[in-house]
């Protein structure tokens, strides 16, 4: 119990002390002064306008050589890298993420009254205590092989970034600080205007969370769009150019969105698991309802994540076309397809979970026939999402069609119809979810069919539009690449769930229950379907993380710092497959380490957990 | 009547899969097995998913398999079904063992091309590279169809071996070619591509193709070796102007 | 127990489906190799060589070619570059600090934003700002050697004394 | 004027107008010839020339040769011999193309040659017009006699056997002993082209079909403008009854020899033997094996490129045992070529290099381009056939990065052999070698294997890169029985116990 306690403390002073320790190793006058006489190309510029006096303190980018890279016997240097990566984006995902909810429902719990979201709260919070520390261990080990393996790299980046890690390590401290007075203090300050104080708390501990994220996303994405140096890599001084990045503010948005979708996710595969094991009827429905929430976090947060998606990857278009173009239509093609899956498995999912749910009120009976429908509509589109546009034939398929492009499914393989199948696939979604929340309740307005219909007509002229612009703008106008057809698609699609969420509130104002929600009334199997949100939210993070990072190709940072490891290389995406997924493997199992310490350390106090 | 629900799942799947097959039985053209892997699992996995999203459904689809092992009077069945079941999957695996696998290598056909390619002794972006005689094809047609013709005196001595007098792809040797060459016949072909995709295939051939199109299998010349730069853009034109297509425009 | 056994059962699962998916169903494509790091040129011992060197550069590893050709009009053509720089040095709209056609596509390729022909300049920036990269930077990664080239190759091929470079000093770099 | 004498005149001016228009309408149309011209340039011409003089661009690259249509001699005909017009249904399938009779896997023009089959894409009357523009070159009328009747050929097998010595006196001499092409004279056609007698067992490769009925009308009309004559001409010393021909006909397509057809399948499979693998082609532990056929196409990839190859199709056979792997290679070959020998001199185009034949493997884990590979290298076993009869025949081992990278291993260590058999018209070559491939390490040699043939033909002037090949094809090994059973077993058993697991769990929850 006592390592429980003091490992993060632990964790948190060995990290920092790495941060500090090569911030003020690398400080920029002297980390390089044996260095400048060794690039004759550059010294000996005499026509370059652009030289600066800033430019004359910080050296360019060393050029390395294969020999400058350290070797350890039985590691391989980027492996090593990648996995302690890995690890500790997953754990610092994770919480970041908890306690941005836990603040959530802190504050709902107390605008409600409802002692259920408290002590949910808490509980969440216990299990971010241990990983809390396990991240700051894995923030660790990633430093510690980022040193040893790449000390130029580090050096070099230290040299720009030094004050920023230093800032980090402050965060760092106060965080911790903030973390253990909001977890410790959670009984001591429950009452009236403490509990206002415990609420700033939390708030406290978001900001500095997401402010260590930001900082840290600088270091990242200057690795692929440097800025504040010029084309040889050299400093211009302003630490806040090469923060303030092209990426930068596209990643934190990205990141900070994925990262609740991604807690919720592990946070319903932690309520799933306690629902399965649990003994009596109470916990049961407690876990169920926990599931739930964190479940409709997490297909919450994971809805607006392909538009931050967008905007990321315009960024990178907008700063180096190649990198653009390798990412969409070079090596990673088929990545693409891959995720493609992954997002489908989670959309179906996620749907079986609604639908799974209809069982817990009387009144969902009423819509189960409406199943198979929704089934087929995602399914469909979820096919025409996933089919490649580059086929894989064998040479007698090849034979038989005579030519390179299918004349059935290379329609499907184009952007547009991509772009309509992901709409339909929005659309459908939200029509569980909104036959979920009508399973409770009866309509009693004497003008509801009419609000239905309204509804159900909206439903089927935006299918249509959303069919009809990707049809036409896909396939008869001239341009076959154009995706004209995306941006009124999405906006179809958000039309329709504001409109019909509007009027399902005014609708169902005036209603009565068809049979309560009764909590923990679910079938085991669709606890499985959360297990399975967690664990593809895990590899996909894996993999996209190895696309963001392989798009560099073979630069330390982009066309600035080149790598010159026997590792510089991209490795394929069944390879890449097989990393991220022994990595997903090692993180489960400590998970479920973390699963079991939280557990040990204390039982749930029982604060609600009755249907309300 | 209504359909038991197993009998459902083995009807719906059944139906799918008919309807995958279909194009390739019916009129020749194949969904690829690969593609056909894929949707197959996630439309058994969907079925899978709407037939037991409710207790009572599921409890129907799985009801005669729970009946096969605790129904005492079925223990005939149970029996000769629990017999066929490991001699099946023993015969699956023989089958495997014997022929060694043996499955032919995977290979996309039409491959993404590269940004930018060298070639006689210059660099070309492809995606900005157009046919130097397309605008001919307005200003000076006489002059266009001049060169139209030579393209076909280079195709006709170059290329029909192979892709064929109709340029359909089956010129006299194209039979002992795997993979076939590539048809230009038809509004699917050529028409899809533009014409810098084109001179980046005739100008570094099948060797020039990226790993997963299976470069060392085409046996397409990189024409770079015997045709000038002017041939290549001549018979592009000629592959066009013969065959009624018109290349697809740049742009992305 | 059994309760974990069977989601942890799951959980494999769920991963070896989406591993051999990636890893056996999608055709397996070897990344492009990174290039070889470039040597920088030897300095050609006579005029003739630097512009040989320099025709090479631009129509190779410079990549100038990409973006100075008549069809995509994303940059000025260079035909007729050393009259052309001479009138644009003497121009009212002439920024740059250049005094002769040569020090102008020196500072072309070096600082391209120093002076940006009309129209095409970085949209908005209202021809103050120049697409162009620096040519010595990594990604074209050219060597002074290479620039001397380029602007000899010019100068040949305008047919003008080759004024740049001393191909007496000797070959240069490593 | 009364109404009735109206109505008439305003009918037969109406009749007019319409026989005015429709007029206008045909002089708008091409006429027949007209059509037929712009066809035949924009779709003849490439070959057969723009004045039918069988001389367009590709004509020089073309074996046999384009006809040239200013003669009016065409070989494939059914109209007696003493006819020379072809009949209008002769025109229509020489350009429609042949699909009716067994011929070149997806192919469906005339077989052996570079004429494709336009039925998809001429219309009849198209084609009408386009005879009638060709006919015009030769000054060609219209038949009068009409084709011969085959109605009267009625395969039996007394008529094969009739057919047997018939062949032996009249058609052995062109066509060998067993109809391989293998004759012992030296042809040419009427325009100077060097022409190869068909090897009657590939009824495959006939130009005009390979069925006793077609081989009839061939016995009887002759190949006009070769050395093929008809049998049916009384002024001949070899001439044949009605009977008689009908008997040869017979006998020639008995000799077709189906099972050596090529197919659509790659794959090799290797039947695995205890013990000593054979030495010879003639030993009976090949027919285990069964043939895998694979047609040859020409190197005209890079340069020197060969145009008119003499081989067209290779069979294949392959055994093995715990170590080592067999492949025999069988092909029909016109000549066995000998340099120095004066009769091969004689039937030889130009100087006479060895006949040769090679399989390629690839040397590491990844296929490299079946060219002689690439960077990643490939094995070549290589046999040529100068040695002469009952001398040891040479066998080379090739490593190759590419055709312009080539270095030869010494052979005695790679363990690899070969003996060859020249027999009537067709080489047998075994080649033997260790599994692990020559001068690779051990288990590089996957299952399957893939890999390349070759062939040379020295007469026809083949040596290097000129000669003849395949793409990557695959050898299966066929697992040992035992192994097989072994997995069946084990998963069997695997299965079968977690039933048992199933029944005993349903029984505790029941």
């Amino acid at each position: 119990m006592a390592f429980v306690k003091k490992a993060p403390f632990i964790s948190v002073l060995a990290l920092s002390a790495l941060l500090v320790l090569i911030s003020f190793l690398s400080g920029p006058s002297k980390a390089f002064s044996a260095d400048t006489p060794s690039s004759p190309v550059i010294s000996s510029q005499t026509h370059d306008a652009g030289v600066t006096a800033a430019q004359a303190a910080y050296p360019p980018a060393p050029k390395l050589k294969a020999e400058d890279y350290p070797k350890v016997k039985g590691l391989n240097p980027r492996l090593t890298v990648w996995m302690a990566a890995q690890m500790h984006l997953w754990f610092a995902a994770f919480v970041l993420a908890v306690p941005i909810f836990v603040f959530i429902f802190e504050a709902i719990g107390m605008a409600k009254k409802d002692r259920r979201y408290d002590s949910t709260a808490y509980e969440f919070m216990r299990v971010s205590m241990v990983a809390y520390s396990i991240t700051a261990i894995t923030g660790g080990l990633l430093l510690l092989s980022l040193i040893v393996f790449y000390p130029d790299l580090m050096k070099y980046l230290a040299s720009i970034f030094g004050p920023t890690m230093i800032l980090y390590a402050l965060i760092f401290f106060a965080e911790t600080g903030v973390l253990y007075t909001y977890y410790y203090g959670w009984h001591a300050l429950d009452r009236g205007a403490r509990k206002w104080a415990h609420l700033f708390l939390g708030f406290l501990l978001n900001l500095s969370g997401t402010a260590l994220m930001f900082i840290a996303n600088a270091w990242v994405t200057f690795m692929m769009t440097p800025a504040g140096v010029d084309i040889r890599g050299a400093f211009d001084g302003n630490v806040w150019h090469a923060v303030h990045n092209h990426l930068w503010s596209p990643m934190n948005l990205h990141r900070f969105i994925a990262n609740i979708a991604y807690g919720g996710s592990i946070v319903g595969a932690y309520a799933a698991y306690k629902f399965l094991s649990s003994n009596t009827d109470e916990d049961r429905a407690h876990y169920d309802w926990m599931g739930y929430a964190a479940n409709f976090v997490a297909i919450g947060a994971l809805l607006p994540l392909p538009f931050a998606g967008y905007w990321l990857t315009a960024e990178i278009y907008a700063y180096s076309q190649q990198m653009g173009i390798n990412l969409m239509g070079g090596v990673f093609a088929w990545l693409f397809i891959v995720q493609a899956v992954l997002i489908g498995a989670l959309f179906l999912a996620a749907n079986y979970y609604l639908w799974c749910g209809l069982s817990r009120s009387e009144g969902g009976r009423r819509y189960t026939k409406y199943i198979k429908y929704i089934a087929f509509a995602l399914t469909v589109s979820f096919l025409v999402w996933f089919t490649p546009h580059t086929l894989v034939l064998k040479p007698s398929e090849a034979q038989a069609l005579g030519g390179q492009y299918h004349p059935y499914l290379g329609p499907l393989g184009l952007m547009p119809a991509k772009n309509t199948a992901v709409n339909i696939m929005l659309l459908f979604t939200y029509l569980s979810f909104l036959l979920y929340r009508r399973s409770n309740r009866i309509a009693i307005s004497s003008w509801a069919i009419y609000g239905k219909a309204t509804q159900a007509a909206i439903f089927v002229s935006a299918i249509a539009n959303i069919v009809y612009l990707g049809v036409y703008y896909g396939y008869f106008t001239n341009t076959v690449y154009k995706v004209a057809s995306s941006v009124p698609q999405v906006v179809t699609t958000l039309f329709v769930i504001v409109s019909c969420s509007l009027i399902e509130a005014a609708i169902y104002r005036r209603s009565e229950e068809a049979g309560p929600y009764r909590w923990g009334r679910m079938p085991e199997r669709s606890q499985y379907a959360l297990f399975l949100i967690a664990v593809t939210f895990t590899w996909l993070m894996g993999l996209m993380g190895f696309v963001r990072s392989a798009i560099r190709q073979h630069w330390h940072v982009y066309s600035v710092m080149r790598d010159a490891s026997p590792d510089a290389f991209t490795p394929t995406i069944g390879y890449a497959a097989r990393v991220v997924s022994v990595g997903t493997i090692i993180f489960m199992a400590i998970v479920i380490f973390i699963f079991w310490v939280s557990n040990l350390s204390g039982r749930r106090p029982h604060g609600g957990g009755r249907a309300g | 009547m209504k359909i038991p629900k197993p009998l459902q799942f083995i009807i719906v799947v059944l139906v799918v899969y008919g309807l995958l097959k279909a194009p390739g039985l019916l009129l020749g053209k194949p969904i690829p097995q690969s593609v056909i892997f894929m949707y197959m699992l996630f439309v058994v996995i969907a079925v899978l998913l709407v037939m037991t999203a409710t207790d009572e459904s599921t409890e129907e689809l799985f009801a005669p398999v729970r009946a096969l092992v605790e129904d005492p009077s079925k223990r005939l069945i149970r029996n000769v079904v629990f017999i066929i079941l490991p001699l099946t999957a023993g015969y699956i695996a023989y089958g495997f063992t014997k022929t060694g696998g043996g499955q032919a290598g995977l290979r996309s056909v039409h491959p993404a091309p590269p940004l930018e390619m060298r070639a006689y002794g210059k660099a070309f972006d492809l995606s900005t590279l157009v046919n130097p005689l397309r605008r001919l094809e307005k200003e000076d047609p006489a002059e266009f169809k001049r060169n139209v013709e030579e393209g076909g005196a280079v195709y006709f001595r170059n290329c029909f071996f192979c892709h064929g007098d109709k340029l359909d792809g089956i010129g006299h040797y194209a039979h002992a070619l795997t993979p076939p060459p590539l048809p230009f016949k038809g509004r699917d072909t050529i028409a899809q591509l533009s014409e810098s995709y084109l001179f980046w295939r005739i100008v570094k051939g099948g060797v020039g193709l990226p790993q997963e199109a299976g470069p060392a299998e085409s046996s397409m010349p990189a024409w770079e070796e015997d045709l000038r730069e002017d041939e290549v853009w001549k018979v592009i034109t000629f592959l066009y102007d013969y065959t009624g297509n018109r290349p697809r425009p740049l742009g992305r | 127990m059994s309760n974990f056994l069977k989601v942890a059962a799951f959980s494999l699962f769920i991963i070896g489906v989406y591993t051999f998916f990636a890893d056996r169903l999608i055709p397996p494509i070897a990344p492009q190799a990174p290039p070889p790091l470039t040597e920088v040129a030897a300095r050609p011992m006579t005029a003739d060589g630097l512009a040989r060197l320099g025709e090479e550069v631009f129509k190779g590893k410079g990549a100038c070619t990409l973006c100075h050709n008549p069809v995509g009009g994303r940059a000025p053509l260079l035909d007729g570059i050393i009259i052309k720089a001479n009138e644009r040095i003497k121009g009212p709209g002439y920024r740059g600090g250049a005094k002769d056609a040569a020090e102008y596509i020196r500072e072309s390729m070096v600082n391209p934003s120093a002076y940006v022909v009309p129209g095409f300049g970085v949209a908005g920036t209202h021809d103050t700002k120049s697409p162009m990269p620096d040519v010595r930077g990594s990604e074209i990664g050219l060597s002074e050697v290479e620039i001397d080239a380029v602007i000899a190759y010019f100068q040949r091929s305008a047919g003008v004394e080759v004024t740049v470079g001393s191909p007496a000093a000797g070959p240069e770099g490593k | 004027m009364s109404g009735e004498t109206v109505k008439k005149m305003s009918k037969s001016l109406l009749t007019i107008l319409l026989l005015l228009s429709l007029a206008g309408l045909a002089a708008s149309q091409p006429t027949p010839s007209e059509k037929g011209r712009e066809i035949y340039v924009s779709r003849c011409s490439w070959c057969h020339g723009r004045e039918g003089r069988g001389d367009g661009p590709a004509a020089e690259f073309l074996n046999p040769p384009p006809r040239d249509f200013t003669l009016g001699v065409y070989k494939w005909k059914s109209t007696p011999f003493d006819e020379i017009t072809p009949s209008e249904d002769d025109f229509v399938r020489m350009i429609k193309g042949v699909a009716s009779h067994d011929g070149i896997q997806g192919w469906a023009g005339m077989n052996g040659t570079s004429m494709p089959g336009w039925n998809d894409t001429l219309s009849d009357g198209e084609i009408k017009a386009l005879t009638g523009y060709i006919k015009g070159f030769g000054q060609l009328e219209k038949a009068e006699k009409p084709s011969i009747d085959t109605s009267v050929v009625k395969p039996s097998r007394e008529g094969v056997e009739r057919g047997r010595g018939l062949y032996k006196d009249r058609c052995s001499e062109c066509h060998g002993e067993d109809g391989r092409g293998n004759g012992r004279k030296r042809l040419k056609d009427d325009w100077g082209a060097r022409t190869w007698p068909r090897d009657l067992t590939k009824g495959w490769t006939f130009r005009a079909g390979s069925s006793a009925k077609d081989i009839y009308t061939r016995v009887t009309v002759g190949i006009p403008g070769t050395q093929m004559p008809s049998f049916a001409d009384p002024k001949s010393s070899k001439r044949l009854t009605d009977e008689q021909r009908r008997d040869v006909a017979d006998y020639a397509a008995s000799l077709n020899e189906a099972y050596r057809k090529p197919g659509a399948g790659d794959t090799i499979r290797a039947v695995r033997v205890e013990g000593d693998l054979p030495q010879s082609p003639d030993d009976a532990a090949w027919s285990k094996a069964a043939y895998a056929n694979f047609y040859l196409f020409p190197q005209i990839i890079a340069k020197e490129r060969l145009y008119k190859p003499t081989l067209d199709s290779v069979s294949v056979k392959s055994l093995y045992n715990d170590s080592n792997i067999a492949v025999l290679m069988e092909w029909d070959d016109p000549t066995r070529s000998v340099p120095g020998d004066e009769k091969a001199a004689e039937l030889a185009e130009g100087e006479v290099f060895a006949d040769a034949v090679a399989v390629q493997f690839p040397a590491g884990k990844e296929l490299p381009y079946f060219g002689m590979g690439d960077e990643r290298p490939v094995d070549i076993w290589h046999w040529r056939s100068e040695g002469g009869e009952g001398l040891p025949q040479p066998i080379r081992l090739i490593r190759a990065k590419g055709f312009k990278n080539i270095s030869e291993a010494d052979t005695a260590p790679s363990g690899i052999s070969a003996k060859g058999v020249y027999e009537k018209g067709r080489w047998r070559v075994v080649f033997m070698g260790p599994l692990t491939g020559a001068g690779k390490e051990a288990g590089q040699m996957d299952n399957p294997i893939p890999a390349a043939f070759a062939a040379w033909d020295g007469s026809n002037g083949d040596r290097g890169s000129r000669h003849v090949l395949t793409g990557w094809k695959t050898i299966t090994l066929e697992r040992k029985t035992k192994g097989g059973y072994f997995w069946a077993v084990v998963i069997a058993l695997f299965v079968f116990a977690a039933e048992l697991v199933w029944l005993r769990s349903a029984g505790k929850s029941a």
